[in-house]
């Protein structure tokens, strides 16, 4: 139980990065925060206590594994953040070009 | 085995508090591959090989990613301002948060035993024993990945297409053809 | 190699040319046994993006274009997803359902042995080290055009 | 019969990947690579939608609860017929409309991928799997919002991207607690298992699971507490894509999900409905509110969506209401037909107008309604169509917004929420007003004299609005057959919802 709470408080850490931060380069590192924590939650969910990684060995009988399903889905889920990750960091650059800086309270040419 | 766990956890959130929090982005970007690091440990630890190699390796790439974007660039986060609202709201909502935590995750099931669920590790029992029988790859991980739930790795594959090409498509430089007349 | 001050010393670059070897080999290692040690399409990938990665900050932008230029890691992205849609489709006119695995499995614990998912797993590996290495080629690009933008201003 | 679903997924992408791999080839190639494709998937919809059983396709050949399967029934047809006939207009509309724009082979392969990601995300029967392809469909809208590459798009396509991760963030949390409990993905084997579930305390996890999902979702259908993004991404989106954005994305990622999971898998409680006619009524209000002070035609029309997305999610709410309260299953089917319907019309006619903001900007130049006046002898078809898209979406009787409002607030008095009913008057009242003042500045007065030299669009563009307006005209007045053959069994398969449950049960591993 002490383990979710703690990866939920790593959740909401990279939560209150994007929401209280003004710099984007902050606001970058809660989303990557965020998605540390959420598979991590993940892989938490699928362990089974004292049993070894669901790779089968070569001729032995062991028939407790960790739960794959999980690793299949984080793996997933780790290539979607990085994506997400490369796609906001091409939209700082861009934004760094265009208005010279990271302050997101600078960046507001948008009205209403 | 959970100590180290959750020492490892704990270092992982001193290491997200000092990436949020210093003015220098430089070190802040440092300590946030310092986390993904350790989660990559702890994902060794929970029996995941082949994620905590994919979590490596994308560490890297995104540490790399993220140091070209700010070397050469603004260094200081100048944009900080504590007012003690900030600071109490975020401890006041972090108290909620955890005390209705604490309630609703009770129905989880307890850390390490994943046959308290509804279905009784139903479906992972059926993926254990039909691995190795209906598509002989001892790699069950990669058996679900390819295999059994391939189409959920036909749409990740098409994230990262859509991921790189939206970059492409970001970063020419001009968007619009400029008609002369208007 | 003619001696030129893009990248780093040459420590670096003598360093980077002997490692990416031995990056390779283990990313064709990891990817073609995927289905039998950790590992797969992905982290093998990933890992030939990072050797590549390192040759680009090694050597510098201008020598890797020569190889890998936009259009071949757009080619070889597009063929890798390709490749995935066509095995699906080949399971959807050939056998049963859309991804079904209808390929010979072969007998267990020898590289060709679980049908689909060591071609899917090659697929994986074209698309996945295409992919991040052209993130990383975009970005290094980008920077350079936006340099001389920043210096034309400053002369301004 | 059931063999055609995987390629409403699998035949765009394939195009999109073939699109970038013949990169060298002229640009008509793509073009008539996409109308293809989407020709080809509105006929398949169109040929699948009349039959009002229940289809399954295991994908990949494993049993349901093993690998992942396709659903789909006569609400998810409805819908896909939607997404394939307005995407295909909508790549009509662009042969021409993106020739202001350069890597037009880009913009298609983008464009096809959000549409296989929606197909994906409306037919897939497991909820990781709605998560991953609610991904591709965001990842690529994002992109297409900052299209144009200047300041104001880059601008928004940022706080677009934040506001989606944080939000698709809550969704993979809600799916975390989900697997936590119940130990499946399948939707169905989630019903069930939710279904002969006594919950013993008040704040148990399902509630959390719920927020969870409202906040994710809601935050892609921009109802009003999480609407931010919306005013901003789509002005500054090329106006095909604000078309598909505010009249596709925004509905099969937000409010199908939303349906989906609330009505099929979380039993509807009282609380729950009472939660989702408030934020119904919320958007409504505060998206008129808002809208009435605007200039730019495009910002307008970005905060009708959030106004005209409150009618659907309040119609849903009052059926929602209607059920737990058990009340008579009449006033619920009618509350569901509505709010289908309204989100038939609420497509047809707000692309309809984008295109239309569209074709105006194309011509003109600009965006303001001030310094336009007076085009109706410049261009005589987009100012008809945009005429018949304003008459309609503020609901003129002959025209179909005015059925499915009505509909609506029938329903809302007959299940005595009258302040619902009152609410919704008002906003479409105020809906009239704003487009009034939209015809006058645009079609009547007289034309400015920098605007002398403005000629119509091309063919390509008028067709396909052309083709909308009658949509619209023919929705209106072949209501009586629209309910009969497509409306009313949609809405017996959200109410009624057990059937989705069962036909998937019998095919599951024994």
């Amino acid at each position: 139980m002490l383990i979710y709470i703690l990866t939920l408080t790593l959740f909401l850490l990279g939560l209150y990065a994007i929401i209280a931060k003004k710099n984007i380069i902050k606001i970058i590192i809660g989303l990557a925060i965020i998605d540390y924590a959420i598979n991590l939650f993940f892989i938490l969910i699928g362990y089974q206590r004292g049993s070894i990684a669901p790779i089968i060995p070569k001729n032995s009988t062991i028939k407790n594994f960790v739960d794959p399903l999980p690793q299949a889905l984080v793996l997933t889920s780790i290539v979607i953040g990085f994506s997400m990750l490369a796609l906001v960091v091409v939209l700082a650059i861009r934004l760094y070009e265009k208005y010279h800086t990271f302050d997101i309270t600078k960046i507001n040419k948008l009205k209403g | 085995m959970e100590i180290i766990l959750i020492s490892l956890l704990a270092f992982m959130i001193i290491g997200a508090i000092i990436a949020i929090e210093t003015y220098d982005l430089l070190s802040s970007v440092i300590s946030l591959g310092a986390i993904g690091f350790a989660l990559c440990i702890v994902f060794l630890f929970l029996g995941a090989p082949d994620i905590a190699i994919v979590q490596l390796i994308v560490e890297i790439l995104s540490l790399v990613v993220l140091l070209k974007l700010i070397l050469k660039r603004e260094d200081k986060d100048d944009t900080v301002n504590y007012n003690n609202f900030s600071i109490f709201s975020v401890i006041f909502f972090t108290g909620i948060f955890i005390t209705l935590a604490y309630f609703f995750l009770k129905e989880i099931h307890k850390f390490g035993n994943i046959f308290q669920t509804f279905n009784k590790g139903e479906i992972y029992s059926y993926y254990i024993s039909n691995a190795l029988e209906k598509i002989k790859a001892p790699n069950i991980v990669s058996a679900i990945i390819l295999d059994f739930r391939g189409y959920d790795t036909l749409g990740e594959a098409t994230v990262i297409f859509t991921a790189i090409l939206g970059g492409l498509v970001l970063l020419r430089k001009i968007g619009r053809k400029k008609d002369e007349t208007k | 190699m003619k001696q030129n001050n893009s990248g780093m010393t040459i420590i670096v670059k003598t360093i980077a040319k002997l490692v990416i070897y031995f990056i390779s080999v283990f990313a064709f290692y990891i990817t073609l046994t995927g289905h039998l040690t950790p590992g797969g399409g992905f982290a093998g990938g990933a890992i030939f993006a990072a050797g590549l990665t390192l040759l680009l900050l090694a050597f510098g932008k201008d020598i890797l274009l020569k190889k890998f230029n936009y259009s071949k890691l757009n080619i070889a992205d597009s063929l890798g997803a390709l490749a995935f849609v066509i095995i699906g489709f080949c399971g959807f006119f050939f056998a049963s359902a859309f991804l079904n695995n209808f390929f010979f499995k072969g007998k267990v614990f020898h590289i060709f042995s679980s049908g689909q998912i060591l071609y899917l797993n090659i697929a994986i590996f074209v698309k996945v080290a295409a992919c991040l290495f052209s993130i990383l080629l975009l970005l290094s690009m980008f920077r350079i055009l936006s340099e001389n933008k920043t210096s034309k201003e400053k002369e301004k | 019969m059931n063999n055609f679903l995987p390629l409403f997924v699998a035949v765009p992408l394939f195009i999109s990947f073939l699109i970038q791999l013949l990169n060298k080839l002229p640009d008509v190639i793509a073009d008539w690579l996409a109308l293809l494709s989407t020709l080809f998937l509105a006929i398949i919809s169109i040929y699948l939608i009349r039959t009002n059983e229940i289809l399954i396709y295991q994908m990949g050949g494993w049993q349901p609860p093993i690998g992942i399967n396709l659903v789909f029934d006569s609400f998810t047809g409805v819908l896909l017929t939607i997404i394939s006939l307005i995407t295909c207009l909508i790549v009509i509309y662009s042969f021409s409309y993106m020739e202001k724009f350069t890597e037009k082979k880009k913009y298609y392969s983008l464009l096809l991928l959000m549409l296989s990601g929606m197909n994906g995300v409306v037919i897939s029967g497991d909820i990781f799997n709605i998560y991953v392809f609610l991904e591709i469909a965001s990842i690529a809208s994002y992109a297409l919002v900052g299209f144009g590459c200047e300041d104001e798009e880059l601008e928004a396509a940022f706080k677009y991207l934040v506001l989606g991760s944080v939000a698709s963030a809550f969704i993979l949390l809600g799916i975390i607690f989900i697997y936590g409990k119940y130990g499946t993905l399948n939707l169905a084997q989630l019903a069930t298992y939710i279904g002969n579930e006594n919950l013993i305390n008040k704040i148990n996890l399902n509630m959390i699971i719920s927020v969870l999902f409202i906040m994710g979702f809601g935050l892609k259908a921009a109802l009003v507490p999480f609407h931010a993004w919306l005013p901003d991404a789509h002005p500054s989106a090329p106006a095909p894509i604000s078309a598909m954005l505010s009249g596709l994305l925004i509905k099969a990622l937000g409010i199908y999900v939303i349906i989906r999971i609330f009505f099929f898998i979380f039993k509807i409680s009282l609380i729950l409905s009472y939660i989702i006619m408030g934020l119904g009524m919320l958007s409504m209000f505060i998206g008129v509110l808002l809208a009435l002070g605007q200039w730019d035609f495009k910002r307008l029309l970005a905060y009708h969506s959030i106004s005209q997305m409150g009618y659907i999610i309040l119609s849903f709410g009052i059926a929602g209401a209607a059920i737990s309260k058990n009340l008579p299953s009449s006033i619920a089917l009618l509350a569901l037909i509505g709010g289908i319907y309204h989100l038939i019309n609420h497509s047809v006619f707000k692309s309809l107008l984008f295109l239309c903001s569209g074709a105006i900007e194309y011509a003109t130049g600009t965006r303001k309604i001030k310094e336009l006046g007076g085009l109706r002898e410049k261009m005589p078809i987009t100012s008809l169509t945009c005429f018949i898209a304003s008459l309609s979406i503020s609901g003129i009787p002959p025209f179909n917004g005015f059925w499915s409002k009505l509909i609506i607030i029938i329903a809302a008095i007959l299940s005595k929420f009258y302040f619902a009913a009152v609410i919704t008057v008002i906003v479409s009242f105020l809906t009239l007003l704003s487009f009034i003042k939209v015809q006058k500045h645009i079609l009547m007065g007289e034309l400015k004299e920098n605007l002398k030299e403005i000629k119509e669009v091309p063919i390509s563009m008028c067709f396909s609005t052309l083709m909308l307006s009658i949509l619209c005209i023919s929705l209106g007045l072949f209501y009586p057959l629209v309910k009969t053959k497509f409306l009313d069994t949609a809405a017996n398969i959200i109410l009624n919802n057990y059937q989705y449950i069962q036909t998937i049960q019998n095919f599951f591993m024994k």
